[in-house]
């Protein structure tokens, strides 16, 4: 139960986009299309699930016996950055097609900040192993539902009359100010 | 569900029509507009009964600053001035409707003109807005100033006036029910319009009846808070029962004025069942495990951010069109 | 000569015409998430600016040193070395602003901003020349910080600075301090200033037709000259 | 070959020179953060105990807890930092109690995310100082709307129910939990 509270907790009540401000870069950058905005949430949910697994790894077994946490920040970007790329040369020898569809968007996730942002958080919410898994699932849910809801929207906005000068990342930042103000009614559903 | 294929060239400016597939046609955008107003007017009523004359100011302030907005912005941009096809006069209307009795006239205007001019003109007017004004404007003025906007009055007629809370946060911070006569007829704290479900019924019914809204949003929504709210009803008797949660609150006002608003409504029949099981489902969560006493503001806006996504998978494919 | 001037504009291209944030719109996250205030969008800045222009000199300084492939992964130990000693000076000397940014120290690792001027600047550019563009960046994002923490300060908060600056008869906008508000107060400065830029552009467009229309012969002429 | 020595001797390098500076700095930085936090937890604890002169950790419960003393080192007190679930998140307080658990001395938050402005009262003053000398025996309760009338109950924040109960909440459960030590002869 506690699990579930945690996934969901990430996923919606404290969402890593609309709450925490991480990942905005690829939210604003890919959230003009459904097609590559769903794609890329996938991928996101997949590298962030890893992260969480490794960077835990990492930090109680190396970082903390030997006392050198001053490296985590070094340390869990190099591993972010790697496993991308791991991920992006297995991709590409299982599956042609996933390739295809996710290869552009995997650089771009190494310097999403939600993917550091969880591995840190992970450290300082003082997660067990299993706990940060489901964080990591559920933080990438919630990114991943984040980005489509706006892609669906600017989908939409493409037929809609907004002022010029507002079009693009303006009004991407608005509905997402909206957007916002629609998750706050979650506010105090779970405290985990 | 006879001509929901929506062209683009359709969609530019008869959107209104287009969206609601069903009786519309007898009634110009105008019209339909005018109707709503009218709808409204039991509520207003009940409202000025229940908490005095000062409210009529209230919600005054939010219709003249609503189209005063949207007229100033139109302005601006160049555009023509569209204030007396009624849009922003209802949107003024809601978003005072909701509102406390007694609440500042700074606040409504400033809810007022961030509904228009946020929520409305910045995605390009009428047609266009993916949330609904009014609940986004509230949505603003409870983020803003989340005392004021939860500090009731009770109606001067109450005989029991000790505790103002409204019934739901009576309920949520001290386990107090309220039974469904004055809840009916409106004899509780809660906001200016929604505390006497007759007046809002009268408006409502009236809307179904001549087509304006459409009946499928407010019936899926009612199915939705029966089946959600007394499952969970069931299995602990302590939480609210689905009569309750129906007449306590906003549910009856925003499932008959807010959710059925064409603009931010999904268009397809079953998109609207979607819409509606969704609102409800959000709505007993945040009421039943949620910190907040009342959700239909946030249920009908949260699920206004998946009206595209949900028209997307629910609208027939032209003949011919490829799966994607 | 020529080299002075350019090196000004380095420097100058950074505060508004390539202004990371409203012209580029990088470095988000840290821009809506600690611009309560315009004191913390102050330290974020100069904590980002602080790691954008050493990194931007040592990487520039050994360029040519680093293998092509493994570029990447230098800058970013090399990024993040720095944003571990910001984070190591601040949670030693300044307690309370480190407890105040929170995670977001860290997470300057990651602002593509960073990243970005070493791939597009540093990698290509003399030592001299990457600190100029460095420092302009740093200071365009200062300034974006500043300018959307003293709004959402003064308006959710009555103060700015911690002066309070509105009455009290002003009810503070608490939204203005929640994630909601950092959206939406951006996105309607971001609106508002492309709004002028156009309106900017459009003026000058019409004056210089006018000119044209009035002076055929003049602009002639300066045509033939360049 | 070649250029892949060349990659492993540039990151090589590149960490070393990372890796040491990083520890040499460390090892500067480390005593002054952890001066740092211990003047924290020292300054709540004075807050919570203001006629406190000094103070000692005991140690034979698994929590922290400290016990607080007068200028001649006689036992006036404890100091107990306890968290619990807020609004949206932890709470963290410092909570001062007389010698015998009976009577709150005072309470301090030490970390809350809570609504600012709203939720983030229940650190400011007016209901923080309803916490000094409360009596504390059986429990602290709360009432909402009208001033306490018993000697045990605090108002609690219009529009912050929840943020006020959890502080309550959490101050019940340490004082709890620490008398039940106290009884088995856990606090020595």
């Amino acid at each position: 139960m506690e699990l579930i509270l945690i996934f969901i907790s990430a996923a919606i009540v404290n969402n890593f986009v609309l709450a925490y401000f991480l990942g905005i870069c690829p939210f604003i950058g890919v959230s003009n299309k459904l097609s590559s905005a769903f794609p890329m949430g996938l991928a996101t949910t997949f590298v962030m699930l890893l992260t969480a697994i490794v960077t835990w790894l990492i930090y109680h077994l190396i970082l903390v016996p030997y006392d050198v946490v001053y490296l985590q920040y070094v340390s869990f970007i190099l591993v972010v950055a790697s496993l991308v790329q791991f991920v992006e040369m297995f991709i590409k020898k299982v599956s042609q097609p996933l390739y295809r569809a996710l290869g552009i968007f995997l650089p771009l996730i190494t310097t999403n900040c939600a993917i550091l942002g969880l591995a840190l958080f992970i450290v300082l919410k003082d997660y067990s192993f299993i706990q940060a898994v489901f964080y990591g699932l559920g933080a990438g849910a919630g990114f991943t539902l984040a980005i489509s809801i706006m892609a669906g929207i600017r989908e939409e906005l493409e037929l809609a009359n907004v002022p010029k000068s507002f079009q693009g990342a303006p009004i991407t930042l608005i509905v997402a100010g909206l957007l916002a103000l629609a998750f706050m009614g979650f506010a105090g559903m779970i405290s985990v | 569900m006879s001509s929901v294929t929506v062209t683009e060239a359709q969609n530019e400016r008869e959107l209104l029509l287009s969206t609601s597939p069903h009786l519309q046609s007898r009634w110009t955008t105008k019209q339909i507009m005018w109707f709503v107003v009218l709808a409204l007017v039991p509520s207003v009523v009940s409202a000025v009964l229940f908490f005095g004359f000062y409210q009529l100011v209230v919600i005054a302030t939010a219709v003249v600053f609503a189209a005063g907005t949207e007229a100033v912005i139109q302005y601006l941009l160049k555009k023509p001035i569209t204030v007396s096809d009624g849009s922003a006069v209802i949107t003024g209307l809601l978003l005072g409707l909701i509102v406390p009795p007694n609440f500042s006239l700074s606040f409504t205007a400033l809810g007022a003109v961030f509904a228009i001019g946020v929520g409305k003109m910045l995605f390009g007017g009428l047609g266009f807005n993916i949330f609904n004004p009014a609940l986004a404007g509230r949505a603003f003025l409870q983020a803003a100033f989340p005392v004021a906007i939860t500090t009731w009055t009770m109606p001067h007629w109450a005989v029991d006036s000790v505790s103002k809370a409204t019934p739901l946060a009576a309920l949520k911070f001290d386990g107090v029910s309220t039974a469904v006569a004055p809840l009916f007829f409106g004899n509780v704290g809660g906001s200016l319009g929604e505390t006497s479900a007759i007046a809002v019924l009268l408006g409502g019914i009236f809307l179904l009846v001549t087509g304006v809204a459409n009946w499928r949003i407010p019936a899926a929504m009612t199915v939705g808070v029966i089946v959600f709210g007394g499952g969970l009803w069931l299995i602990d008797s302590t939480y609210p029962t689905p009569i309750f949660h129906i007449f306590a609150g906003s549910f009856l006002f925003g499932a008959l004025f807010m959710a059925t608003d064409y603009v931010s409504s999904p268009v397809t029949g079953l998109g609207m069942w979607i819409y509606g099981l969704g609102i409800s489902l959000v709505l007993v969560l945040i009421r039943v495990f949620g910190g907040l006493p009342e959700g239909v503001m946030y249920s009908i806006l949260f699920m206004n951010a998946f009206v595209p996504l949900i028209d997307r998978y629910t609208r027939p494919r032209i003949f011919g069109e490829v799966k994607s | 000569m020529k080299k002075q001037v350019s090196l000004a504009t380095e420097y100058t291209k950074g505060l508004w015409d390539q202004n990371p944030v409203f012209k580029q719109v990088l470095g988000m996250c840290p821009m809506l998430a600690v611009t309560v205030s315009a004191m913390n969008g102050i330290a974020m800045g100069l904590a980002t600016t602080f790691v954008l222009v050493f990194s931007s000199l040592i990487i520039s300084s050994i360029r040519k040193l680093i293998p092509s492939q493994v570029r990447i992964a230098s800058y970013i130990v090399i990024i993040a070395t720095f944003v571990t000693i910001v984070d190591l000076v601040m949670r030693a000397q300044f307690p309370a602003l480190s407890k105040e940014l929170g995670p977001y120290i860290p997470l300057i690792v990651v602002n593509c901003l960073i990243l970005g001027r070493q791939e597009a600047f540093s990698s290509k550019n003399h030592p001299g020349r990457a600190l100029m563009d460095a420092l302009g960046m740093g200071s365009g994002f200062i300034i974006a910080l500043t300018s959307l923490g003293a709004v959402r300060e003064i308006l959710g908060s009555r103060t700015l600075l911690g002066f309070q600056v509105l009455p009290d008869g002003f009810e503070p906008w608490l939204v203005m301090i929640l994630p909601a508000g950092a959206f939406l107060t951006l996105g309607l400065m971001m609106g508002f200033l492309n709004f002028m830029v156009l309106r900017k552009k459009t003026r000058e467009e019409k004056e210089l037709l006018s000119r044209h229309l009035q002076e055929p012969k003049m602009s002639l002429a300066k045509g033939q000259e360049a | 070959m070649k250029t892949i020595v060349g990659m492993l001797i540039t990151l090589s390098i590149i960490g070393v020179v990372s890796g040491g500076g990083l520890a040499m700095l460390s090892s500067w930085a480390d005593p002054l953060i952890a001066a740092n936090k211990k003047a924290d937890t020292e300054r709540a604890i004075f807050q919570v105990q203001p006629e406190a002169k000094n103070y000692k950790k005991i140690e034979s419960v698994a929590y922290e807890l400290y016990q607080v003393l007068d200028e001649s080192n006689n036992p006036v007190g404890y100091a107990l930092p306890w968290e619990g679930n807020g609004f949206q998140g932890k709470i963290r307080m410092m909570i001062g109690v007389t010698s015998d658990l009976m009577t709150i001395k005072a309470i301090e938050v030490i970390d809350q995310v809570e609504t600012p402005g709203l939720g983030t009262k229940v650190v400011e003053d007016p209901f923080r100082s309803q916490f000094a000398g409360l009596n504390a025996d059986p429990q602290v309760d709360w009432v909402k709307g009208v001033p306490p009338t018993k000697d045990n109950e605090i108002q609690t924040i219009t529009g912050a129910t929840i943020s006020s109960k959890a502080i309550v909440e959490i101050l019940n459960d340490g004082l709890a939990n620490l008398r039940k030590d106290m009884k088995e002869g856990g606090v020595q």
